[in-house]
């Protein structure tokens, strides 16, 4: 067994053993046991990937296994890892760790809803290990489909049709994505030799551009729309209220950055040519999400809304810093992807906590909690000024190096651009600390929440795990932005020699 | 060379201190805590001593000229080959001058907070946050490159947050720290764009080769021109936007009086002496590439400053908060410094303006501080704010009235102390660059010299106010910053900064020019006189003056509106009209479509469902006709 | 005598046809089914195949014709009459149907069938209980025992549907409260 | 024994009692008299077959045992189908096809 499929395995192993239990009172445990252990074999992975570089090795990707899976139309289960991709499954781990750890205190249904949980995280290790399109494609749709059941079951508020939003939406996607995935599969040897969905041979390849101009876009929209990409992302405001914390947590904080990798890794890597002639458009659509995001926050009223609009903004981030296509701007799409996964998995965690206290999201019902639950406030609050680009939290780190890189840009036009998304870091600001004010500061308005308990101990867990990746990441964020950066390099100069621009 | 790697421990100190009290803080004794954060910014105080005496006096010069010196430089992320972000220490004249500017104030304004902040609830959250603004201040002064210097601008500024926000269930507090916040976020988007711009251009962060004025930096200044500016000088403005928000600069001042709310030592050190010069510093650091490069930029620098000094001076005069009358006086101060550097040039004797700039920035710190924590002990005392409540202070309160006369007889340039002889320079500097400016800047001295004795007088003498309780001096922790301060008052204005920061680091020659220094003391007790007259005792010309001038005191009073044009701005427009609608369109129009599709996919499937009978012997009918059409279709149409 | 026969049998076989499917009376229409299936058998026995025709003869009139008479019996009166269908239903049934068979003798008339040069196979039960039981090329035992499962199955089966009373292991939950 | 009535007569004869079936099946509204129009319709193919089987292949038995089967699978098809009929008049109190639309829409 290599140790890719170990993070596929481990979930599973985990689901048949939750499933054979009787005790719902042990299904949490099991759980957190096997994300733990999932957590370490991460680690083990991080370890293992540096010390492999270390060494000298130099392949694009590491850790390669490939077994023949579906003969006649040259399906591979085909696994491997770079520095980006291990980046990625770190982030997951943190997430569907801390995500358990949320929900501790699930009651209708435990056991199916840790099963549906550890499903979707199965789903997404499995498109994060995957080198094979249609492999990726199979992870991708394992991924998306438990959350259904997790909202229209385990929701709050119109779940079914949140759901169902969600859902088709995200179906949707899809389809324009299979169109897209088969597209390049069918153009993936133009010289008459065997057709393969394998990225790193397609990527050896030149698709040809007119076939790029057709399935460039269908990719990148397909994967957009997971990434929340303007005008697809309405799926996300009413999804993320209406799921319940771990399942918003591990959605925004990862299934969204699903659509990020997967427009960086398929559409912008196997198809350059057409990625670098329709990027103009992309690029205004994304800059649309970066501002709009940001100032459809403001105006809202939940909790839950506000983060959402938030995710749209900062995902916008990530798909506009991929299009830059440089080494800096790239680098900080991932690292973004990365911080926002963190900071949005725990405002969620955070918002679930407060909501499971006061049994309201109306910011304007509550107020002063500051005094009441210190420890989930001051959270809040460095939860808040990570996602305002603090330096010292991870925020900061992956804008600054999407400004940076995406301003390196030759054409003044992207610049200009790059100015206008700069001005989100203002409007961020605006809402993040207009929430803080009137949900923490000030006097404590209604007595009802005068004696509210505050942290519990696998809420600390939950929080503080997040809470220390944030940091960590942004205090040091050198070894992060070598790793990926080194990953980068090999892509970038694909991307460079095709477009000598 | 020496050794001065030690010195990355100046900023360190404070940062451990924040992450000790900021995790461990509530499980500590209050007094244990506040005597640790003390204690280390006591630590670091000397180690800056040390610090300024080994630079100034025992490194070696070349060519005449101190040198900039990078005690420590490590790459903190990289971008590319060229752009990354460096953590380190730079030392040259100015960075040492701020090291002990910021570290003595702050650890008088530490002591100080021992006896104010003595029973609050938060005492160690009070303390950590200093130390946290403590670390990034010094972290600002020392960086090695312009992008390290935007890290802990970002940070001094949520320090400022947090602090001015300390008593976060008051409201007004919390408005402030909030509108603070947002202002000085606005100002640095300009900042940062300014160095995206830059380091597009010159490939690089770092300041000494930003600074070069033979580096490649410089030298492409002319390039590009955009409205007919050149880039250099568009990056250079917007930078400087970055400097005007943190200085509380016109337009960006409105966050200043506000920020009042916080605890009164935390005016002091980073409302007035500190934090709010930052902007200032910027310009200093920045100033070979603003003086060689781009001189428009720096002649908006000068504007922005001479008109920043007045506007706040004339507000001054209104105001009947005290902290808000000392917080107008600060943007006034600090426009003259940002006149002062607008108006020098780069090297030589042009370079008197921006060696002005320096000194009163440090003669400024002393005495503002000082005005400061004299306001906090009078409030601490009187439990208000407001001038109007106080009179006759004189007898209740003799160590706080001495230092409080120490310190408006400095701002009001009287000598020999050391606000005349900054203040001096700088008049010095515009008269020999602009005259227009001067004047402007003589007529805010005399200004200057009537609002403080204003102040002083209606606190202090004036009418004998009837108080609830008995006055007491405030307790020794907080009179001996008093003391140290006032001291620090008289002897500063004897340092020979022409000696010790300039503009090139070379010694330059100046003294006092008696054409000009004579009629600014003038011009100073003049105003002290009118204040005298119309305050001394208690009087009706204030009332009627007012009354005379009905309608540019109202003005005044309201701080010419600024305050409710902003509100305009951002409740209407942004709020209402941008992001109201912003909203409903993504729930009606974006989601609106979305939700078409799919209702309309349902509409037409409940039209089709029809179909779906459940009888039987529909769907066979359809079968079989089918099934012959197909047949027709094939055998006999398909040929 | 051969085409006597046939003509006799094939006329009965088409009248009682279209009788059983227009017949207003239930019961009456089952008769006329028996007589179309007896007359089936007769040409079964012309065209020589003489076990199908018994197997015709007692499992479809005998068996499956006695079984439908008892479930009319079950479920409906013996004289009742229903209600016609709607005309327009008819009619297009009919032109459906009619269409069908036209297309049908057509294309039957139209094609030349080729006769065959191949001596005829004596079908005597020996070789049929062979053929069932064989496992050669020829064989038909794995179909055999399909349809004795089957059987079994349907056998099984329609007890379980038809047992009163155990109405749970079948049909909708809604369909229970009825 | 081709007594020289022609092939096509006898499948004529089936497509008749075919489209007879065919008929009754779309027009009769009584279950059981539905389920007779399907014996028609698979008599008809049984007719078929041995016709094929005996003037195209007389040298073989696939027709013949597929009618065979056929008769069996009609067989079991009845007692299955008279037992649901049977169960839902029980339900339903009628067998009358229109009035058992539960699985519409």
């Amino acid at each position: 067994m290599d140790i890719l499929s170990l993070f596929v395995v481990i979930p599973v192993l985990t689901i048949t053993a939750i499933l054979l239990l009787k005790d719902t009172h042990q299904v949490r445990m099991v759980s957190a046991f096997g994300m733990g252990l999932q957590l370490l074999m991460a680690a083990s992975l991080v370890f293992l990937y540096l010390t492999a570089r270390h060494a000298g090795n130099n392949d694009e990707m590491l850790f390669v296994k490939d077994y023949l899976w579906y003969k006649s139309l040259n399906i591979h289960y085909a696994v491997g890892v770079d520095g980006i991709s291990v980046a990625m499954i770190t982030l997951t781990s943190l997430v569907v760790f801390a995500g358990i750890f949320a929900s501790w205190e699930v009651e209708f249904l435990r056991k199916e809803f840790f099963v549906s949980l550890i499903l979707l995280a199965t789903g997404v290790f499995g498109f994060f290990i995957s080198i094979d399109l249609f492999t990726m494609f199979l992870f991708y749709e394992l991924a998306v489909i438990p959350m259904y059941l997790l909202i229209g079951i385990w929701g709050t508020g119109p779940k079914e049709y949140s759901a169902m939003k969600l859902t088709l939406m995200l179906m949707g996607g899809s389809a324009l994505l299979l169109v897209g995935l088969l597209g390049i599969y069918f153009n993936s040897s133009p010289d008459g030799s065997r057709l393969t969905f394998n990225i790193l041979e397609i990527s050896k390849v030149v698709i040809p551009l007119p076939a790029q101009r057709i399935f460039f876009p269908l990719t990148f929209v397909g994967f957009g729309v997971l990434g929340a990409l303007f005008p697809f992302h309405t799926w996300s405001p009413d999804g993320h209220a209406s799921a319940p914390t771990a399942v918003s947590m591990l959605h925004a904080g990862v299934l969204m950055k699903l659509g990020g990798y997967g427009a960086f890794r398929v559409a912008i890597f196997l198809m350059p040519e057409a990625a670098h002639e329709l990027s103009w458009i992309f690029i205004i659509l994304t800059s649309i999400s970066v501002i709009y995001g940001a100032f459809g926050a403001i105006a809202q009223k939940d909790l839950k809304y506000i983060n959402a609009y938030s995710s749209v903004s900062h995902c916008g981030l990530v798909l506009f810093a991929v299009l830059m296509m440089n080494q800096t701007a790239m680098n900080g799409a991932i690292i973004q992807m990365i911080s926002h996964g963190l900071m949005t998995a725990l405002f969620f965690a955070l918002i679930g906590m407060v909501y499971g206290r006061t049994h309201t999201r109306m910011i304007y019902e509550m107020g002063g909690l500051m005094k009441v639950i210190p420890f989930l406030s001051v959270c809040y609050v460095i939860a808040g000024l990570a996602s305002l680009g603090l330096p010292g939290l991870s925020g900061f780190v992956a804008e600054m190096t999407i400004f940076v890189g995406a301003f390196q840009h030759p054409e003044l036009f992207y610049r200009i651009v790059t100015i206008l998304a700069v001005s989100s870091i203002v409007i961020t600001s605006v809402y993040i600390l207009r929430v803080v004010a009137i949900l923490l500061l000030g006097p404590t308005t209604n007595e009802h929440f005068e004696h509210l308990p505050d942290a519990k101990w696998f809420e600390k867990i939950s929080v503080v795990t997040l809470i220390g990746s944030v940091a960590a990441i942004g205090l040091a964020p050198f070894w992060l932005s070598t790793m990926i950066g080194t990953s980068l390099h090999p892509i970038i100069e694909k991307i460079i020699s095709l477009n000598p621009f | 060379m020496i050794n001065f790697s030690y010195t990355i421990w100046i900023p360190l100190l404070p940062f451990l201190m924040f992450i000790l009290l900021g995790l461990a803080g509530h499980k500590l004794k209050p007094k244990l805590s506040g005597l640790l954060g003390t204690g280390g910014l006591g630590i670091i105080t000397i180690l800056s001593y040390i610090t300024a005496f080994k630079y100034f006096f025992t490194s070696e010069k070349v060519d005449g000229a101190y040198q900039k010196i990078t005690a420590l430089n490590f790459t903190w992320l990289q971008f590319t080959d060229k752009l990354h972000i460096d953590l380190g220490v730079l030392l040259d004249p100015i960075s040492v001058m701020m090291l002990v500017v910021i570290t003595t104030v702050s650890f008088m304004v530490h002591i100080y907070s021992l006896g104010y902040m003595k029973g609050e609830k938060g005492f160690e959250r009070f303390f950590s946050f200093l130390s946290l603004f403590s670390f990034s201040m010094l972290g600002l002064v020392l960086a090695t490159n312009i992008f390290q210097m935007y890290i802990f601008w970002e940070l001094v500024g949520v320090s400022s947050f947090l602090l001015i926000g300390f008593y976060y269930q008051k409201p007004s507090a919390v408005r402030a720290s909030k509108k603070a916040f947002i202002v000085t976020r606005f100002a640095d988007l300009g900042f940062l764009i300014g160095i995206l711009i830059l380091s597009f251009n010159t490939k690089t962060f770092d300041f000494i080769t930003l600074t070069n004025p033979t580096g490649s930096a410089i030298a492409q200044g002319g390039g590009i021109a955009f409205l007919g500016l050149s880039v250099m000088t568009w990056s250079m403005i917007f930078v400087f936007m970055g400097g005007v928000g943190k200085s509380a600069m016109f337009p960006f001042h409105i966050w200043l009086p506000d920020a009042m709310e916080g605890p009164t030592p935390v005016s002091a050190l980073i409302h007035a002496a500190t934090m709010v010069v930052a902007g200032v510093y910027l310009v200093a650091r920045m100033f070979p590439i603003y003086a060689l490069s781009a001189p428009v930029a720096l002649k908006v620098v000068a504007y922005v400053g001479a008109f920043s000094s007045l506007f706040a001076a004339i507000i001054a005069c209104t105001q009947t908060d005290i902290k808000r009358v000392l917080a107008y006086s600060t943007m006034s101060q600090i426009g003259y410094m940002m006149l002062a550097l607008g108006v020098a040039g780069y090297g030589g004797h042009e370079g008197l303006g921006y060696m002005a700039s320096m000194f009163h920035l440090f003669t400024h710190a002393m005495f503002k501080a000082l005005l400061f924590l004299g306001a906090g002990a009078i409030i601490h005392a009187v439990h208000s704010n407001y001038m109007t409540e106080m009179g006759g202070l004189r007898k209740y309160l003799p160590v706080t009235h001495i230092t409080f006369l120490i310190a408006c007889l400095t701002i009001a340039g009287i000598p020999p102390l050391s606000g005349f002889f900054s203040k001096d320079e700088i008049l010095a500097a515009a008269f020999h660059s602009n005259k227009i400016l001067f004047a402007v800047e003589y007529a805010v001295a005399g200004l200057t010299a009537f609002y403080m004795f204003r102040l002083y007088f209606s606190i202090f003498w004036g009418k004998d106010t009837h108080y609830h309780h008995t006055l007491h001096e405030a307790p020794a922790t907080m009179t001996i910053p008093l003391i140290v301060l006032a001291i620090g008052c008289i002897i500063t204005g004897f340092i020979p900064f022409n000696k010790l920061v300039t503009s090139d680091g070379r010694i330059l020659e100046s003294e006092i020019e008696l054409m000009i220094a004579i009629p600014s003391v003038l011009i100073g007790l003049l105003g002290i006189g009118i204040a005298y007259i119309m305050y001394r005792k208690e009087s009706t010309i204030p009332d009627r003056l007012a009354a005379t001038f009905k309608y540019s005191y109202k003005w005044a009073y309201n701080k010419f509106y600024i305050d409710e044009l902003y509100l305009f701005v951002t409740k209407k427009i942004i709020f209402r009209y941008i992001s109201d609608p912003v909203a409903w369109f993504d729930r009606h129009i974006v989601d609106g479509t979305m939700n078409a599709i799919a209702s309309v996919t349902q509409s037409v499937s409940f039209r089709i469902r029809g179909f779906q009978s459940g009888q039987l012997q529909k769907y066979a009918f359809v079968f079989v006709t089918g099934a012959i059409m197909l047949a027709i279709l094939f055998i006999y149409l398909w040929k | 005598m051969a085409s006597i026969m046939f003509i006799l049998f094939s006329a009965m076989i088409v009248i009682f046809s279209i009788l059983t499917v227009t017949s207003r009376k239930i019961l009456r229409a089952a008769v006329f089914l028996l007589f179309v299936l007896v007359s089936t058998s007769g040409l079964y026995f012309l065209l020589n195949y003489q076990f199908l025709a018994a197997v015709q003869l007692t499992l479809y009139a005998g068996g499956i014709v006695v079984l439908i008479i008892f479930s009319i019996l079950l479920t409906s009166h013996i004289s009742q009459k229903f209600e016609s269908s709607g005309w327009k239903k008819n009619i297009f049934s009919a032109i459906a149907a009619l269409t069908g068979a036209i297309l049908c003798v057509i294309t039957i008339l139209d094609y030349k069938f080729s006769a065959t040069s191949q001596a005829a196979q004596e079908v005597n039960m020996r070789l049929i209980g062979k053929s069932l039981l064989s496992v050669d090329y020829d064989g038909y035992v794995l179909p055999f025992e399909v349809i004795s499962v089957l059987l079994l199955a349907a056998m099984v089966a329609a007890i379980v549907i038809a047992k009163k009373g155990a109405p749970k292991t079948i049909g909708s939950p809604t369909l229970n409260q009825e | 024994m081709n007594s020289g009535i022609p092939i096509q007569y006898f499948l004529i004869l089936a497509t008749m009692m075919f489209f007879a079936g065919v008929y009754g099946f779309l027009t009769r509204r009584n279950l059981i008299t539905i389920l007779m129009s399907v014996e028609l319709i698979l008599n008809s193919v049984n007719i078929n077959f041995l016709a094929f089987n005996r003037y195209l292949y007389p040298h073989k038995l696939e027709g013949m045992f597929f009618s065979l089967f056929i008769i069996a699978v009609a067989a079991s098809e009845a007692a299955v189908a008279i037992a649901i009929i049977i169960n839902i008049y029980r339900r339903f109190t009628t067998i009358n096809v229109e009035d058992v639309n539960e699985m519409k829409y």
